[in-house]
């Protein structure tokens, strides 16, 4: 009874449960977490908005004086957008908690500075 | 300047590039292309799809291009910290005469075989991990494709003489998108050294892989359909016959079957590509390492380091008794033919240039922007005085000196022109590499500076604006200004060259 | 007689009466959930209280905030009264058992007879409780208990009367009294009588393997689905006295009940006899897949019965007297 | 047993026993199941038209969204269909690399599913063990992919990660540590009596009907027949790495969960001998995002069984038509027989024995959530509408 | 076990005027075109002479004027023979072909759904993808109804109920 020595195991042992809020486990290098955008990078091209499969950013203007509306609730991590963008303005942060109560918040804005 | 540019590039791109037939396939900007939207496929560019779809503004694939007008200084940028800058060699740190240790790569190479010598260094001490190089295609081994070699013995396929266009920026680009290799080298003549550096100036995310950049040292290239139909139409020879074009001094084509061919050169010159008649840039200027083979010694090659990366990468090979170097001073007739060919390329390029705009053919627009000047920069040059370009400390030459030590002085000092001025300091001529071109060799020895130095000067002051002086060397075709003394016109404070101007023009980038 | 009258009132609601086994009840909760996830390897309740033991209590204080639904088509008066009927009988129960001493607070000669008399009560208020919901899972997991009290309450039975056999009485107090004065628990003597005691506690109280009626994955809560509120409250409650009643009940009958052992107090031995009992309950529950209800009654049939008559039979051949 | 009257037993959409919402409705005869009419469509978000509406590159992530556990079987699958449209040969680095992820995600998925077929049979402490020692190919997925369940590894043309030779080590570690476990849980299963006595004979699936009613996967070599669109069709690095096609003649619920055990591994294998097998070179190719005109069917042994895509081009940018068909829907006919003269209890872990995964199965209908925009129930009208439902008047 | 142009030969040998149009595009994919009406027949002929049990799906795309159907059956399980023909759009009947395949049902079930086209002979058509009260006659697959346009429809009638 194999599972008799692995119940009594079990109960000896520390739990393998973290106790999330308190314990974390650091995401592995590559976790495709928030994307997030360099301005002083983006060119304003608008390759993002057209391929993200969820309609999750949005470009406003275009080149030089566009600005971009990131929706994390409509995104699905898939890092396509940061595989696309030819200069490497957005990155995939390993940030996943990203939950929030109000619609309002979840709206990420990226304005150029000057 | 040109109307604004189109929100799609490629508009620009097919308009003033690809139509007048300047596309000479480098595949930059089918690298470039976020959305795979251009192909470099058999000798043609191809646009697969419109690009509009996807973005609304994109100036990428224009940008890139090397013969597009677009980030021309940003890319010196890259060279501007090496201490010296010379007229038609660029920045660099030194120039050296180098070969590889192993000799069977300079006989695979027919030529001091350092590019292959320096990658396979590289490539074992992990400094890159691949390398974007041209190999011959199996059938026909005159036609080179790009190749992505990961080991060192991929390497050796690759060593040959290259005188047609290969796609290596698209090389490099599929280095990074489809191999996923981190730490490039890339091996390119100057125009591909160019494109890849517009990449890097555009900051586009597949240059982060780019570790090192190595520039041949090219003449021009051939376009393959033309030459090669023009070889079968007269000699009878199939592409897929010719073993190797060689073309130092003598034309002669060797094909397979041990058969040698001879041409003229004009006959092999009227296929040569439209964009390289017009090209001045013949030591890849914008490289890290300059290599080109070194004649006429055979087995030599002459090696320009331009960067402290190319500078550490060179050393180590040398200090790993991979390369063997020589002091080009010692062999002073290879830097003059060297230099000869620089200038041969320099003019030949200006001349077609200006035969051009005779006729109203289009020009490059990268050509055209090294002749014309925008508003910010007009505005610039005026405000500076030629004080503060002027480079200061003047190498001049004695009337008595003969050619040949002038020559010596020259492969020292890699200076292009020498004041003249004689015992009592005072100004007395100019002497410059063209004016010895002239001198036959074997009359080098005797015939003295004073005899054929420039009497008739073309001299500036201090006082006067770097416009106008820059307007003085377009109106009288120099590449120097010599800077005297209000006072006593005889009397040199400084000189300025069009590097020095060229050069001027980056200082807002630097503050910036 | 004020006094006499009050300290009845303090020891039936106080202690050791109602209060202090309703606590007792949510101790014993919360230790069959530590130690079955402790060997799930999870951590169980953990931030209400010290390591998680007031979460019992908390559960229950917020079933009772709950909106308290009576679904359509119920059969109203059942199905109000059986949560408290389910509470009460466990509770009622729990006082015949002695905790404090050798003798319950409630005892009489017989009151073994009562007991099982309860048990089988509880499982018919469980029946109607289900039933009367209206619901068809409910309906199913009141039959289903109805069908699993045919299996075990035979064996069960026969399990209480191996001790009161031995003790020659039927008082659970008597039982306790034989066994310390002996000196020897009757698990000694009949290991094979607490054997079907367990199963069939385990039955009992719907624990797997025998938790059928109310089998998640198959009829949701069985026949609990309706209940939600305050009356799902009393039910959770209830249903942690009768594992209190189960596990004190196996204490008292094979484990030598409260008893003094040199000079810690009988009621701390038997607090932790319960526990370990507890313990055990928890570790069978996790160490099975759960039975179909036709292999679970012709098991029990088919085995357990003949075992517990067995220890009957060894018990009159005056073996483990 | 027997009463005579048959009375009608509703499964779902809401059922602890349906980790997914799908309807069955089953008639019984006292215990005995006589009929079962499955209802589905409970999941139905429009993926097939949406598809149509979307880019190719967009569709790639829609895809992978049609299933949440047999995501790289469905993107591998979307992929090569496109692939072959666009005439495209994937270099051989991506397609084992492929091999090494759908493998994984094999180990993963039928892992999970042991443990639910445990939960669904009342084992909870089993259930926990699978699921705390399936992290283990989680994590590696994780870290080779970027993500726990969407890996994104597909892409047209090839995978958009290497597998470094840095990473190796650590999955082959994770390899070993669930070889072990997996190991240790075919004995357990094997010998707990328990558990033999709720899937032995339960669901029985003769070969004859399992051919005849075009069942797949586990659920068909479970019942003896030996089929397997690795072996038979192979696409990625199939053909190139030796393996056995699993089987077991039990043909009951017992016989699908040791062949899912003996798929891990044997999959476990795969993943050993590809990453050992590995060569080196290109990972991708870079193709137009414009897809020529044609048509393509293409297959994938999902961990569930045969998943068969259909792509047809028109030239443009986005599909003319695109048709999933997920392994569960071929399963569902023969479950239905499966059913057939069970017992109550048992609907779970039969149901649960061809690995159900209705939200593959019901890609097709309509609401979609592109914009965002959703008719979504205020949550005071939700309340008061549920307590209409149960409170008369 | 038969190669891809073997299995052309023999079909067309038997079967000979119901075959429209073969082609075999790669290695283990035939697509063979056939007439409507001979759509029994030539099951019966894969499934008795070849042995073909296995019917991986019916895909039903909408032509404009016609509707074409795909049926992906599976020869021993590697080379996917698919049988396309096509009905009219007004009319769109076909013979069910539960009684040979019975595994047939539950994608002839859902081509009714999603694309409209009645199977003839099949035991029980009802619905099985689209929800109950999904507007009679509004079938989703079909090209004149944008995703767009669905939506506004389904959102309407779900208003009026």
């Amino acid at each position: 009874m194999a599972i008799i020595k692995e119940a009594i195991k079990q109960l000896l042992s520390r739990p393998v449960t973290l106790k999330y809020p308190f314990e974390r486990v650091a995401p592995p290098e590559g976790f495709r977490g928030r994307p997030v955008w360099d301005m002083r990078r983006c060119i304003g091209c608008g390759l993002c908005s057209k391929i993200c499969p969820s309609g999750a950013i949005e470009i406003i203007g275009k080149g030089k004086e566009a600005k971009i509306k990131y929706y994390v609730d409509r995104c699905m991590f898939c890092g396509q957008c940061a595989e696309s963008c030819p200069r490497n303005a957005i990155a995939m942060t390993s940030e996943f908690e990203l939950a929030n109560y109000s619609r309002e918040k979840m709206l990420y804005e990226y304005e150029r500075e000057f | 300047m040109k109307a604004s540019r189109d929100l799609i590039a490629y508009n620009d791109l097919k308009r003033l590039i690809i139509d007048p037939g300047f596309c000479n396939l480098c595949g930059a900007c089918e690298a470039a292309c976020p959305i795979h939207a251009l192909r470099v496929e058999k000798n043609k560019l191809e646009y697969v799809h419109d690009c509009s779809e996807y973005v609304e503004f994109c100036p990428i694939c224009y940008d890139v291009c090397p013969f597009s007008e677009a980030l021309l200084l940003e890319t010196l940028s890259f060279v501007t910290d090496a201490p010296k800058r010379r007229e038609s060699i660029g920045y660099y740190r030194k120039i050296v005469l180098a070969q590889a240790v192993d000799s069977k790569l300079r006989e695979l190479s027919h030529s001091g075989g350092v590019v292959t010598a320096l990658l396979i260094h590289a490539i074992k001490k992990g400094f890159v991990d691949s390398a974007i190089v041209s190999e011959s295609e199996e059938e026909v081994p005159i036609k080179v494709k790009p190749a992505i070699s990961l080991v060192p013995d991929d390497l050796l396929s690759a060593v040959d003489y290259k005188y047609f266009p290969s796609s290596v920026a698209k090389a490099f680009g599929k280095a990074v998108h489809e191999y996923g290799k981190a730490k490039i080298a890339f091996v390119g003549t100057p125009c591909h050294v160019r494109a890849i550096r517009k990449l890097e100036a555009w900051e586009h995310k597949i240059v982060e892989s780019l570790k090192i950049v190595i520039g041949l040292i090219c003449l021009w290239s051939f376009s393959f359909p033309k030459l090669t139909e023009f070889l079968k139409r007269k000699y009878n020879v199939k592409a897929g016959e010719i073993q190797r074009i060689d073309l130092n001094k003598e034309y002669k084509i060797l094909t397979k079957n041990g058969k040698v061919v001879s041409v003229s050169l004009p006959e092999v010159e009227a296929h040569i590509l439209d964009i390289c008649k017009m090209c001045e840039d013949f030591t890849s200027e914008l490289a890290d390492i300059s290599v080109g083979g070194a004649h006429p010694l055979k087995d030599w090659s002459i090696v320009i380091i331009r960067t402290e990366i190319g500078e550490r990468l060179f050393e180590s090979a040398v200090k790993a008794n991979v390369i063997r170097v020589k002091n080009i001073e010692e062999r002073a007739e290879v830097f003059t033919h060297f230099v000869e060919m620089g200038l041969i390329k320099k003019n030949a390029a200006i001349q077609e240039i200006e035969r051009r705009r005779k006729k109203g053919r289009a020009i490059p627009p990268a050509f055209a922007r090294l002749l014309e000047l925008v508003p910010s920069e007009i505005s610039l040059l005026s405000s500076l005085t030629a004080e503060q370009v002027m480079t200061r400390k003047v190498m001049t030459v004695k009337p008595q000196t003969t050619v040949e030590e002038l020559l010596t002085i020259m492969t020292k000092h890699h200076h292009m022109g020498y004041p003249v001025v004689n015992e009592k300091g005072k100004l007395i001529g100019i002497v410059t590499f063209e004016d010895i071109a002239k001198v036959p060799t074997e009359k080098r020895k005797k015939t003295l500076i004073k005899e054929i130095a420039h009497k008739k000067l073309v001299t500036a002051y201090p006082e006067d604006s770097a416009m106008e002086i820059y307007e003085k060397m377009n109106k009288h075709k120099i590449g120097r200004i010599l800077i005297v003394d209000k006072k006593d016109p005889q009397k040199i404070l400084g000189i300025i060259t069009k590097t020095d101007i060229i050069h001027t023009l980056r200082w807002p980038m630097k503050t910036k | 007689m004020l006094q006499e009258t009050l300290t009845l009132l303090f020891q039936l609601l106080i202690f050791p009466g109602a209060a202090f086994l309703i606590l007792l009840a949510f101790i014993s909760e919360w230790v069959d959930r530590k130690v079955v996830a402790r060997i799930q390897s999870r951590f169980g309740p953990l931030y209400t209280g010290p390591s998680g033991v007031l979460q019992p209590i908390a559960d229950f204080l917020k079933l009772l905030s709950k909106e308290d639904i009576t679904p359509d088509g119920v059969e109203k008066p059942i199905f109000t009264i059986s949560p408290i009927i389910y509470f009460s009988l466990s509770l009622t129960a729990l006082f015949l058992i002695p905790i404090l001493s050798e003798t319950a607070l409630v005892n009489f000669e017989g009151d073994l007879i009562f007991l099982i008399f309860i048990s089988t009560l509880i499982t018919i208020t469980v029946f109607l409780a289900g039933y009367s919901s209206a619901s068809s899972f409910s309906i199913i997991g009141s039959i289903r208990s109805a069908l699993q009290m045919l299996g075990y309450e035979i064996p069960l039975s026969l399990a209480f009367i191996g001790p009161a056999l031995a003790a020659g009485t039927l008082s659970l107090s008597g039982i306790v009294k034989w066994q310390i004065s002996h000196g020897i628990w009757t698990v000694f003597l009949q290991p094979l009588g607490f054997g079907v005691i367990l199963i069939c506690f385990l039955a009992e109280l719907e624990f797997v393997p025998f938790d059928i009626p109310e089998a998640e994955t198959e009829i949701v809560a069985g026949w609990r689905t309706e209940f939600s509120g305050r009356k799902l409250a009393l039910l959770k409650l209830g249903r942690d006295l009768e594992l209190l009643l189960a596990s004190a009940l196996t204490t008292s009958l094979y484990l030598g009940g409260a008893q003094p052992v040199s000079f810690v107090p009988p009621a701390l031995t038997f607090l932790i006899k319960i526990f370990f009992v507890v313990f055990l309950f928890s570790l069978f529950r996790a160490l099975f897949a759960r039975f179909r209800i036709d292999q679970m009654i012709s098991g029990m049939w088919k085995h357990l019965i003949p075992l517990a008559i067995l220890q009957i039979l060894l018990i009159i051949l005056n073996v483990g007297r | 047993m027997g009463y005579g009257s048959i009375v009608k037993v509703p499964f779902g959409p809401q059922h602890p026993a349906l980790k997914e919402p799908e309807n069955f409705t089953f008639e019984i005869d006292g215990d005995i199941i006589v009929n079962v009419k499955p209802r589905i469509g409970y999941n139905h978000r429009g993926i097939e038209k949406a598809m149509e509406a979307r880019t190719y590159i967009q569709n790639i992530y829609l895809a992978e969204r049609i299933c949440g556990i047999c995501s790289d079987a469905h993107t591998t699958c979307y992929c090569q269909a496109i692939e072959e449209l666009l005439n495209v040969e994937v270099p051989s680095r991506a397609k084992y690399i492929r091999t090494v992820i759908a493998e994984l995600e094999r180990i993963h998925s039928h892992s999970l599913w042991v443990g639910i077929a445990a939960h669904e049979i009342g084992f909870d402490t089993l259930f926990m063990h699978l699921w705390r020692d399936r992290e283990t190919v989680m994590d590696i997925l994780e870290f080779v992919s970027g993500n726990r369940v969407h890996y994104a590894m597909n892409t047209i043309g090839g995978v958009r990660r290497d597998i470094t030779d840095e990473m190796i080590p650590k999955i082959n570690s994770g390899l070993n540590f669930l070889e072990k476990k997996i190991k240790h849980y075919i004995n357990t299963i094997s010998n707990e009596p328990t558990i033999l006595k709720r899937t032995v004979n339960v669901g029985v699936l003769k070969p004859k009907d399992a051919v005849e009613l075009c069942a797949v996967g586990p659920t068909l070599r479970a019942s003896g027949v030996k089929n397997d669109v690795r072996k038979d069709d192979p696409y990625a690095a199939y053909d190139e790495v030796p393996f056995n096609v699993i089987t077991n003649d039990g043909c009951d619920v017992f016989a699908r969960i040791i062949v899912r055990c003996e798929e891990m591994l044997e999959s476990i294998r795969i993943i050993r001998y590809a990453l050992e097998h590995m060569p080196s070179g290109m990972t991708r190719v870079r193709v137009p995002l414009v897809v020529p005109p044609g048509e393509s069917v293409s297959r994938v042994e999902a961990p569930r069984g045969e998943l068969i895509h259909y792509a047809k081009s028109n030239g443009t940018s986005k599909p003319e038509r695109y048709k999933v068909r997920s392994p569960t829907l071929a399963n569902i006919p023969a479950l239905c027989k499966m059913l057939m003269g069970q017992h109550v209890a048992d609907i779970p872990i039969v149901l649960a024995g061809i690995d159900p995964c209705f939200a593959c199965m019901d890609r097709v209908a309509i609401i979609d959530l592109k914009t965002g925009e959703k008719k979504v129930f205020n949550f005071e009208v939700f309340r008061r509408h549920i307590q209409k439902c149960y409170r008369k008047h | 076990m038969l190669s891809e142009d073997e299995i052309l030969e023999k079909m067309k040998n038997f079967l000979g005027n119901a075959i429209l149009e073969a082609n075999v595009p790669r290695t283990r994919r035939i697509f063979i075109k056939i007439k409507s009406e001979t759509l029994k027949e030539v099951v019966s002929f894969l499934s008795n002479e070849l042995g073909v049990k296995h019917l991986s799906t019916i895909t039903g795309l909408d032509l404009g004027e016609e509707i074409e159907l795909i049926y992906h059956f599976a020869y021993k399980g590697s080379i996917e023979i698919s049988l396309r023909l096509t009905i009219p759009k007004k009319a769109p009947k076909i013979t069910s072909i539960v009684d040979l395949i019975p595994g047939a049902t539950l994608y002839e079930r859902e081509v009714h759904d999603l694309l409209g086209v009645i199977f003839e002979g099949h035991p029980d058509l009802s619905r099985l993808v689209l929800p109950e009260e999904w507007p009679k006659g509004l079938y989703p697959l079909r090209k004149e109804n944008s995703v767009e346009e669905l939506r506004k429809i389904t959102q309407k009638s779900k208003g009026e109920s």
